[in-house]
């Protein structure tokens, strides 16, 4: 299916450059000629490439759905991505992909209710596959987005999902701060107790990112609730070194996420050696 | 011997002296030997052993050991006192204690000083035997023309005199021999042996001078850090910078050009540095003692020869 | 020793010079208007011992052809030490590059005072002339690094 | 990213004269991370500090390089420049292509070429500085003045007149130097005595100044504001504190053969002696060397002479008195150690050791001193006679050539002055004494000086005979055979004289060289103190806290010398009155993680700035590990690096002086 | 089959090497052998392994994979890619040869194709050689790789034996070397041959490790695979594999499988450009998972099991059985403290009762 080396990157042209919190920043992109660099599923990732610093893995925050360019959300850690964010609008970037697979946004959620759980900047990947699913409303049930960071300012994004999604039919957004502060009226806590207190319906077909500790403890809530390990999904991009699958680094037993991933159902890890 | 030392290695585990015991186990074949902790006379009996193929120098492994030692102690300590933080009259747990024994060959003794020299090693965690070494050990030149006989900071000998005179050894022949060609015959010879190198960097994960909680080739926030060399310049710069990090504090125990798996004779970079050191600035022999500061930490204002002493010394032949 | 391949190379050289002698002996030789030659570049460091092995490696990996030190002469260091450290770290690494075949002339230290204007440039024009005869520096290039 | 401004500087034709200022400032605009360059006529003028500044604010400057003089020059005045700005005053890095560029090429294009890759490696530099605030450390408000004669005696009187405490050290039994030993001064002829000694009681009384006699600095530690200074007492023999200056003493001492140091050995005096009535302290001393007493006790006799302690009714004397070593810390030093006319011994063909009555014009002032050996009696040394025939010969060590291995290149700058006024008193008091003076030339800039030697020429008839004296050749007769060339009137001469004056050269204090390797200081080939700048920094030296006074840095007159002391004086009062001083902030810091604690980088570090800690370190599974790990007191570090080069692990690096940013300026000028 | 006197090889050799690059096993001052490109005087080695294996000509040391050019914000992508001239392997031996195997299955096989490796491999023609004498660390038996080549390996098969060269092409890649030679090589039976194949395999029987079976090992269930992974810390096999283990990357730089690289870049700090270089890696060095945040394989025991189960367990799982290991011993030979594969397979197949 891919023809085009995978070493050889696009060069891409940063358009537009939007602070979202503190330490996060969103990036749009698109190619030279004006247009979107590649098609993508969600939940899939790409390669930025700086020159001379380093490359990075980052998923696409944005949906497929989006025609006119690439966005990524990116929180500030490590030399590239603190690069990135002393980047003007108008600086060119290197970027290889689509990589690794998306969620089965075709298949295995389609016409299911989804939840969604995320923490931090887990968010990125989750936004691209929630706003498709915005854009391809009919095809799902109910969407439930439990989200969680902490602090007011760290929540990536909170205006597009009080104006956006909160909007759309069907759809509830359950937001959480890790401590109280001053404006907040939201819940306050960490997300796996606020899963527990919402207690969704196990029905649900879950997708969940963030922080290794978010996860652990949400999926256990999750299952005293009555879900299966084959409901839940989630994404290991951070796994991921080269992106093709061959540096190594990736695998993990008989998988490698670059090309067996990033995204999982944990019944699918639950087969591979504890190691993540 | 082999019995000596599995006898006395069970008595100080059973005297609860010691808990681990670092030695020599057999493999495969007999010329199979790895490094091994033991913690049971049992394991000793079945596998310990001691031969003319012991030739690893176990000493760089107590820098690991020690520092797990260390680890539990120093986490009960923090757990202890964040206890105390919650709530102020809770019990403290008792700081686990562990001593290791390990054997020691002369010239790994050396070694040994040298990381005690250099806190890499808590001399409190550690009891050490000094073992001769098995005549017919054939580590070439290396072993051949070593020095160090005399065993240093042991507790305890076993089968060996402490103070055995150091003997005269051809150790320089080598370098000397190098020295004596022209610039041009050095360039290639090196250029020849490095470009052999793999960068598998067993020369420097052997090395017991080679401790550095982050090396400078592996270190991505400096400048250094680079893994396999593209060009023969990177392949000169890992060599050259390893034997300068390690001049005067390299013991001369060999091992880097034991392991390396492309043979190529490493060592002799130490020894010329070894070498020019007693030349110019006196004898100085690494890991001999606590005290003794090396050559490239201290200075002889007076005494000091310029620079161009190397332009002097080099027996270069070719006409400049 | 071969001479360059291409006509008009020149030597490329890279003098390190402490801040409170040499360099500002630099600054004498300039002040009296003697001439040297354009390719010395001068770097300023405090003193003579910040200098590491590895700045000179990678100057004749980027290209240099000759690497000279210079510092307060010793006795003078405005750290006290500093120099006589220089000088015996330089020792060892000038023995080991000449044990590996780099020929001795491409490194060089000097002592020179912050009155020594004519020494200084005395010291570059000669130096620069060696480096010349020496030709281009082949032994410890990348070419990774070479133009052209 | 970083928003680097480039400024090129013409320096009038300075630097455009041979460097193409406009081509550099293209030819920077373009390197990555440069967002302004431009060229102007005079950076360092008000307008084109503005310049800076404006562009700092509206072009929102990360970072400032000028292309200019040297950072030894400017960097300050830049750096305060950007600080105004509001840029940290660190994030500006100077590429000197002036005294490094333009000055020492002549082909443009070459320059231009050199000029741009030091540019490059300054702008290289800059966007890897990080901004560095100082620090401060606490002032020790005390000034050191080492050397009593008139150079240290001004500057102590300022500084403590400023209300601050000094301490002279002086390695004679008292202060006064050579000042104390002239006769009359040049041009005025005002006595020096007279003027001298006020200035020294002044000393003595002055309740913010102590005076060290027969003392030297031994050992110097310590830096600006913390100086911390070893001095080395010399024993007297007499209790400073109980002897009244008396004089019972002298006259009880039966050992009169001791020769008269303070008269240069023109006469004698007791073995218990003041060096001359004014002296401060005005405290006698014992020539252990010569004390009958003394002598005895060194042979076990503990019962010779001593009518010394018999005679002192304050029982000041002290034959059992050590030498004392006493530290002190101060905050500034003043160097005025002075000078001494260089040793004739070298210079036979003046016959200096062959007759007494060829003498150095020092020993002449002895000689015409009414303190003197002869009371102000001009007699020769060798019969007492009055002179009839007197000449003087010029330039005795100075001025000579590059090679000689005698003397000085250097013109002691004050002998012809001298001279002039030797032969004037001469002629004066013996009007029938004729005076010859041989001259390579007559200097006499300055204020009332020329007037000064016409006089001596047309109004008291002194032969000045342009030309140099060969040889002096004592006579059977007792008089002396001068044998010099004319060369106005182009022939040999011989002058049959009673008394050769030889204007010896001066040459610095023999204690000067020792003195500045402590001090960490600089000094010029004749062993002159360097001055930070030869023009704008004449009586600062290069190492920060330590200024220069008097004939230490060069030949002076008296005028000069009072002048630059009370200049350093105000110089060390500046320093003084600030109760921190800011420390450099270039020092060392050792990244933790990476750091062994194997102790390599405390052995080098020659400020004991470095000191190892125990640190408790998070690991993994929520393990704690404590490591040794080295720490650096950045007020104690002074940034010299060493320690960097020590580190195998990379750990330590340097600020404002970083690996990464030595190694890009490497990068960029290759 | 065809063939050509021992004595007589370097005319082969000259007319190959004369035409392609040639590499042949060839002494090294350390009395070691290594590959070197053919040229007039260089001889074929005697010895039977090659300290580094031949992956290096298909996935050398390091690869330059991309240049770019960066002018303030703008960026020039260069694609460094020219195709490999053709050249020519002589003297592989059957494990190295099935190590290309094991690489092929991700670099080539695997999306996305790895060009850079597949280009070098189309053009490389190998010629294996039998192993006359093989040594006791060999162990190829294990996974069924014959010595003898009895079975076909590599383009081209061949065998010394009693002082002549044999040769028989597998692949049309074999063939057309085979005529390109023709003018040195003459016909000839496949007596000695079968005769030194029958030698060899007896040899082989005698080897220590002759009978070391882990055919279990290529499909173990997930009790098994958790009792080998030591799940529950039980066995503590890992710590004990690895508590010498100095985690330097002899044994992965010289093994014929291992394929991890690292991605690295070089300023050159001339006009050209900043080089992206692929460079080989070791899953047992400290920072080979190192990620921003942190590192899921924080001591020696994790990267040593991952190293032993992924050649042994995972690959196997991953690719029909095949393990990425061809016992060819250079790790038994070069470990700087004997802590080989085969102690480890012995463990394993211990703990997980295999």
């Amino acid at each position: 299916m891919e023809t085009k080396e995978s070493f050889i990157p696009y060069v891409g042209k940063i358009i537009d450059i939007k602070q979202e919190t503190p330490d996060v920043k969103t990036f749009s992109v698109v190619g030279l000629d004006g247009k979107k660099l590649f098609e993508h599923i969600p939940g899939q990732c790409a390669m930025l490439i700086v020159p001379g610093v380093g490359e990075s893995m980052i998923s696409i925050t944005s949906s497929p759905t989006l025609e006119t360019h690439m966005e990524f959300s990116i929180k500030k850690c490590g030399c590239v991505t603190e690069w990135l964010h002393n980047a003007e609008v108008g600086q060119q970037i290197c970027l290889r992909g689509p990589i690794g697979n998306g969620f089965p946004v075709d298949t295995k959620l389609k016409g299911k209710d989804i939840l969604v759980i995320a923490g931090g900047i887990g968010i990125a990947p989750v936004h691209s596959v929630v706003n498709y699913m915005m854009d391809h409303r009919s095809d799902y049930g109910k969407i439930q987005v439990i989200y969680g960071s902490r602090s007011m300012a760290d929540l990536v994004r909170l205006e597009e999902m009080k104006n956006v999604w909160m909007k759309q039919p069907n759809c509830s957004i359950d937001l959480t701060i890790d401590r109280a502060e001053d404006g907040w009226d939201g819940h306050v806590g960490f997300v796996p107790p606020y899963v527990t207190e919402l207690n969704p319906d196990p029905s649900m077909t879950v997708i969940m990112c963030g922080p290794p500790i978010l996860i652990h403890l949400s999926l256990d809530a999750l299952k005293k609730l009555g879900f299966k390990d084959e409901q839940v999904f989630t994404t290991m991009e951070m796994r991921m070194k080269c992106g093709i699958g061959k540096c190594g680094r990736c695998n993990i037993g008989d998988k490698f996420v670059c090309k067996d991933g990033p995204v999982f159902s944990f019944d699918q890890l639950g087969e591979l050696p504890p190691e993540y | 011997m082999q019995d000596k030392l599995i006898a006395r290695a069970k008595e100080l585990l059973a005297e609860g002296k010691v808990q681990k015991v670092v030695g020599w186990k057999k493999g495969l074949f007999e010329d199979d030997i790895t490094p091994a902790v033991f913690t049971t006379a049992e394991e000793l009996d079945k596998d310990f052993v001691f031969n003319k193929y012991c030739k690893a120098n176990l000493s760089k492994y107590l820098v690991k050991i020690t520092r797990e030692i260390e680890v539990a102690k120093s986490t009960t300590r923090m757990n202890n006192t964040m206890a105390k933080q919650r709530d102020p009259n809770a019990e403290d747990k008792p700081i686990p204690q562990a001593v290791v024994l390990v054997f020691l060959k002369p010239s790994d003794t050396y070694s040994f000083t040298q990381l005690l020299k250099e806190n890499r090693i808590t001399r409190g965690d550690v009891y050490a035997i000094g073992v001769p070494c098995q005549d017919t050990l054939d580590g070439g030149d290396v072993c051949e023309n070593c020095k160090n006989k005399k065993p240093v900071s042991c507790d305890e000998l076993i089968g060996i005199e402490a103070d055995i005179e150091p003997v005269e050894s051809a150790r320089m022949a080598e370098v000397a021999k190098l020295e004596a060609m022209t610039a041009d015959e050095r360039d290639a010879f090196w250029k020849n042996e490095f470009s052999r190198c793999l960068r598998c960097n067993a020369c420097r994960d052997i090395c017991p001078a080679c401790t550095c909680e982050k090396c400078v080739f592996d270190n991505n926030k400096l400048y250094t850090s680079q893994k396999v060399a593209e060009t023969n310049f990177e392949e000169s710069l890992f060599h050259i910078i390893r034997a300068w990090h390690v001049a005067g504090r390299c013991t001369d125990c060999g091992e880097c050009s034991r392991v390396c798996p492309q043979h190529i004779p490493l060592y002799l970079l130490n020894r010329k540095f070894i070498k020019d050191i007693n030349e110019i600035y006196g004898e100085y022999q690494a890991g001999s003692d606590m005290e003794t500061k090396p050559a490239m930490l201290t200075f002889n204002a007076e005494g000091d020869p310029e620079t161009t002493i190397v332009y002097d010394r080099s027996h270069d032949k070719e006409a400049e | 020793m071969i001479m360059s391949e291409n006509k008009n190379w020149t030597p490329k050289i890279v003098a390190f010079c402490c801040n409170w002698c040499s360099y500002a002996g630099a600054d004498l030789a300039g002040n009296n208007r003697l001439e040297y030659p354009g390719n010395v570049k001068i770097i300023r460091i405090p003193c003579s011992c910040r200098l590491n092995p590895l700045f000179i490696l990678r100057a004749f990996q980027r290209g240099a052809d000759g690497v000279i030190l210079c510092g307060c002469h010793p006795g003078d260091c405005h750290y006290s030490t500093g120099n006589y450290f220089a000088r015996r770290r330089m020792t060892l690494l000038f023995s080991m590059l000449d044990f590996l075949g780099i020929e001795k002339g491409r490194t060089r230290v000097e002592w020179c005072s912050a009155a020594e204007g004519v020494r200084f440039a005395g010291i570059m024009n000669d130096f620069v002339k060696q480096i010349t005869e020496l030709g281009e520096c082949k032994k410890l290039e990348d070419v990774r690094c070479k133009t052209n | 990213m970083e928003r680097i401004g480039v400024f090129v500087c013409h320096c009038g034709t300075n630097i455009a004269g041979t460097v193409d200022v406009e081509k550099v400032a293209e030819e920077l605009g373009k390197v990555d991370g440069v967002v302004y360059s431009t060229h102007y006529t005079y950076m360092c003028s008000s307008a084109g500090q503005q310049m800076i500044e404006d562009h700092i604010k509206n072009d929102k400057l990360t970072g400032v390089v000028l292309c200019s003089c040297s950072p030894r020059m400017h960097e300050k005045t830049f750096r305060s420049c950007a600080e105004r700005a509001g840029l940290n005053p660190f994030k500006v890095e100077v590429a000197n292509i002036r005294e490094q560029t333009s000055w020492v090429m002549k082909d443009m294009e070459q320059a231009t070429e050199k000029a741009i890759a030091l540019g490059k490696a300054a702008i290289a530099k800059t966007i890897l500085d990080t901004p560095l605030i100082a620090g401060e450390t606490p002032m020790t408000k005390r000034a050191l003045v080492i050397g009593g004669g008139i150079a240290g005696i001004t500057a102590a009187l300022d500084i403590a007149d400023a209300g601050f405490p000094v301490d002279i050290v002086e390695k004679d039994y008292t202060v006064g130097g050579k000042m104390a030993k002239l006769d009359k001064t040049f041009p005025t002829l005002d006595c020096a005595s007279c003027i001298v000694t006020p200035k020294m009681t002044e000393v003595s009384q002055n309740p913010n100044i102590r005076i060290l006699s027969a003392s030297e600095v031994c050992r110097v530690s310590g830096y600006i504001g913390n100086f911390e200074i070893d001095i080395k007492r010399h024993p007297r023999y007499v209790d400073e504190t109980k002897c009244t200056g008396c004089g019972a003493c002298i006259e009880k001492c039966p050992n009169k053969k001791v020769p008269n140091s303070f008269n240069l050995g023109l006469n004698n005096r007791k073995a218990i002696d003041i060096p001359f009535a004014q002296a401060v302290p005005k405290v006698a001393n014992i020539d252990a060397t010569y004390c009958l007493h003394m002598k005895g006790l060194a042979n076990g006799k503990d019962n010779v002479c001593g009518f010394c302690e018999k005679a002192c009714a304050a029982g000041a004397i002290k034959f059992d008195q050590k030498e004392e070593i006493i530290t002190e810390k101060y905050g500034a030093i003043i160097v005025a150690t002075g000078y001494n006319p260089i040793s004739l011994e070298k210079f036979d063909e003046y016959a200096y050791n062959q007759s007494p009555d060829v003498v150095s014009s020092l020993e002449f002032e002895r000689l015409c001193n009414a303190s003197g050996p002869t009371n102000g009696h001009l007699l020769r040394p060798s019969d007492g006679k009055e002179p009839k025939t007197i000449v003087f010969v010029q330039c005795v060590g100075s001025r000579c050539s590059a090679d000689s291995t005698k003397g000085h290149e250097y013109c002691s700058k004050i002998c012809c002055m001298y001279t002039a006024k030797h032969a004037i008193l001469t002629r004066d008091h013996y009007p029938d004494t004729n005076c010859y003076v041989f001259y390579i030339d007559v200097r006499t800039p300055g204020k009332l000086f020329d007037e000064f030697y016409r006089r001596a020429v047309e109004q008291y008839g002194v032969h000045y005979i342009k030309g140099q004296v060969g040889k002096v050749t004592p006579q059977s007769d007792g008089t002396l055979d001068v044998q010099g060339s004319d060369l106005i009137l182009n022939k040999q001469v011989h002058i049959k004289a009673d008394m050769v004056v030889l204007a010896a050269s001066i040459e610095a204090d023999k204690s000067a060289r020792p003195l500045a390797t402590m001090l960490t200081t600089s000094m010029d080939n004749n062993d002159f103190f360097l001055e930070a700048h030869a023009k704008l920094r004449p009586v600062e030296s290069p190492t920060a806290g330590i200024f220069l006074a008097g004939c230490c840095q060069g030949p002076k007159d008296i005028p000069e010398t009072v002048a630059q002391s009370s200049g350093a004086a105000a110089k060390a009062i500046c320093l003084l009155v600030k109760d921190k001083l800011k420390n450099d902030p270039c020092t060392a810091n050792p990244d933790e993680n990476a750091c062994n604690g194997c102790g390599q980088c405390a052995n080098v570090c020659p400020y004991g700035a470095i000191s190892y800690i125990d640190k408790d370190f998070r690991g993994p599974n929520r393990t704690t590990i404590t490591r040794h790990v080295s720490q650096v007191n950045s007020a104690m570090c002074h940034g010299c690096g060493a320690c960097t080069v020590a580190c195998p692990s990379g750990a330590m690096d340097l600020k404002g002086f970083s690996n990464k940013q030595i190694l890009a300026e490497v990068d960029s000028v290759l | 089959m065809l063939s050509i006197a021992a004595d007589k090889i370097d005319s082969l050799f000259e007319l190959i090497g004369s035409k392609q690059p040639l590499y042949l096993p060839v002494d090294n001052n350390s009395g070691k052998a290594d590959f070197k490109k053919w040229e007039k005087g260089v001889k074929l080695s005697s010895a039977l392994k090659t300290v580094r294996s031949a992956k290096d000509f298909f996935f050398p040391k390091t690869e330059h994979m991309v240049s770019y050019k960066v002018c303030g914000k703008e960026i020039e992508v260069e694609d460094p890619r020219k195709d490999v001239e053709d050249f020519v392997i002589f003297g592989v031996r059957a494990c190295d040869a099935k190590g290309f195997e094991c690489i092929d299955n991700v670099y080539m096989h695997m999306n996305p194709q790895d060009s850079y490796y597949t280009n070098r491999r189309e053009h490389g023609t190998v010629i294996t050689l039998a192993c006359n004498e093989p040594v006791k660390e060999c162990f190829c038996s294990t996974y069924g790789i014959d010595a003898s080549l009895a079975k076909a390996s590599g383009d081209v098969s061949s065998w010394c034996a009693d002082g002549t060269f044999y040769f028989a092409a597998n692949t049309d890649k074999g063939k057309k070397f085979l005529e390109a030679a023709a003018s040195v090589l003459k016909d000839a039976d496949d007596k000695a041959v079968e005769a030194t194949k029958k030698s060899i395999s007896e040899k082989i029987e005698k080897l220590p490790f002759a009978h070391l079976d882990i055919s279990k090992l290529g499909k173990v269930t997930p009790e098994q695979m958790n009792k080998i992974f030591d799940k529950d810390n039980k066995t503590k096999i890992w710590e004990k594999a690895s508590e010498a283990c100095l985690g330097c990357g002899t044994c992965t730089y010289v093994c014929p499988t291992c394929m991890c690289f690292d991605v690295r870049d070089f300023a050159t700090g001339t006009d050209k450009g900043i080089r992206q270089v692929r460079c080989w890696d070791s899953c047992m060095y400290n920072d080979f998972t190192q990620m921003a945040a942190e590192n899921p394989r924080h001591t020696q025991k994790e990267r040593s099991r991952q190293r032993f189960m992924h050649k042994l367990v995972y690959y196997p799982m991953a690719h029909e059985g095949l393990f990425s290991c061809v016992g060819c011993g250079r790790c038994l030979e070069s470990c700087p403290v004997n802590m080989n594969i085969v102690k480890v397979i012995k463990m394993i197949q211990e703990a997980g009762e295999l």
